[in-house]
């Protein structure tokens, strides 16, 4: 599947997308899988209270299923307007 | 309706009149627009605006459909930019048309509340000695609760 | 801060940007337009707005000040037409400027709230089957109870 | 003192402004007055709850002293905005 990744979070990671290839069933368990790949990975999800996700373009929670995603992104909370 | 996320300045005044112009039977028009000011710390330089493309389009239109449907609006118009901006320059605007003040405010404000925390964009505050993210406001978070 | 009031149109898209681009280190701006428009029975051909010539300008200074000293505002606007409109014009404008949302949409409709019922304007819709007066609505007075 | 009159007031009385000599020390009193003169101010008079007052520009109500007054208005409330 595509992860994005935006502001801060694109920052520590160091790439704004990349393809990953995974069995995790939620994004929980995407995010430990990556939190162990790297120290980047790690910097990037030490807070899961400071980070928001979004899955095929949709906000999602943490808990969230995976099945049947094709995009995950992650990012802090928004600041627009 | 109409949703437009662009990296180039829009005409405020220009927006707003064709806005107003265009409301028959639709007797309240209210108009929000953010402007770049310096950051508390001051010494800012300009503002970077990062968006998530697939996202931000279909957000937005789903924020403003949301508020038609709920204040049966005449018509309501957002228009949010991206990229970098300076100081003084115009972020974004939304204009809520009503048969009555009331509604046009309430609309008005349910849409910029939903804009500061569920639209995907994140603002970067770019100074003489460096840049920083904005944070998140728990106040903008909690201004949600109450629609 | 600014008050008028005038026989003559105002151009609401040069007033909107005029008002938000002189704004420095204010970073939210709302404004609220109100237009002319059929009335409820329908028919209606044009609207006769009657004021007191010696006390509106003073009135509606009086409640522009107060807006800006509640809320701090970096600045305000209001524009208030009187004689003849046609259904589809604007009847008035108020801007109000303030470093976040909260303060200028207060004061927006803590403007809009007191020149409904405060400030010595008198409307009557005209149709093809004779004149009537505008009542005074009961919401309109119980609006300003909440300020 | 002038006396003035807006909206269906000004058209009940068929004036809108005149000059009245009285001595009248309130507004009430002076409503008493013109009431009792002719018709059109007995009809334009006849529910003060759906009248306002304006001593020399101001807000005012029914009660008050006219003493140092120079301009009376009567008119419905008001529908600005």
């Amino acid at each position: 599947m595509d992860v994005l990744y935006f502001a801060w979070v694109r920052e520590r990671i160091g790439v704004p997308k990349e393809r990953v290839e995974t069995k995790a069933a939620t994004v929980a368990e995407l995010v430990a899988e990556l939190t162990a790949r790297e120290e980047r990975y790690a910097a990037a999800f030490a807070d899961l209270s400071a980070l928001r996700v979004a899955l095929d373009q949709e906000l999602a929670d943490f808990e969230a299923s995976l099945k049947g995603v094709r995009e995950v992104a992650f990012f802090p909370p928004m600041t627009g307007g | 309706m109409q949703v437009r996320v662009q990296d180039k300045a829009f005409d405020f005044g220009a927006e707003a009149e064709r806005f107003a112009r265009a409301q028959s039977g639709m007797g309240a028009v209210v108009t929000f627009t953010g402007v770049v000011r310096d950051s508390a710390r001051g010494g800012m330089a300009a503002m970077e605006i990062e968006h998530y493309p697939g996202m931000t389009q279909k957000a937005l239109e789903a924020i403003a459909g949301e508020a038609v449907a709920r204040w049966d609006l005449g018509d309501a118009l957002v228009i949010h930019r991206h990229g970098l901006l300076e100081t003084g320059e115009l972020i974004m605007m939304v204009a809520t048309a009503a048969r009555h003040r009331k509604a046009a405010f309430e609309a008005a404000e349910f849409l910029m509340d939903y804009l500061k925390s569920r639209a995907p964009f994140w603002k970067k505050e770019i100074g003489a000695d460096g840049a920083e993210w904005v944070a998140a406001k728990d106040e903008d978070e909690a201004a949600l609760r109450r629609w």
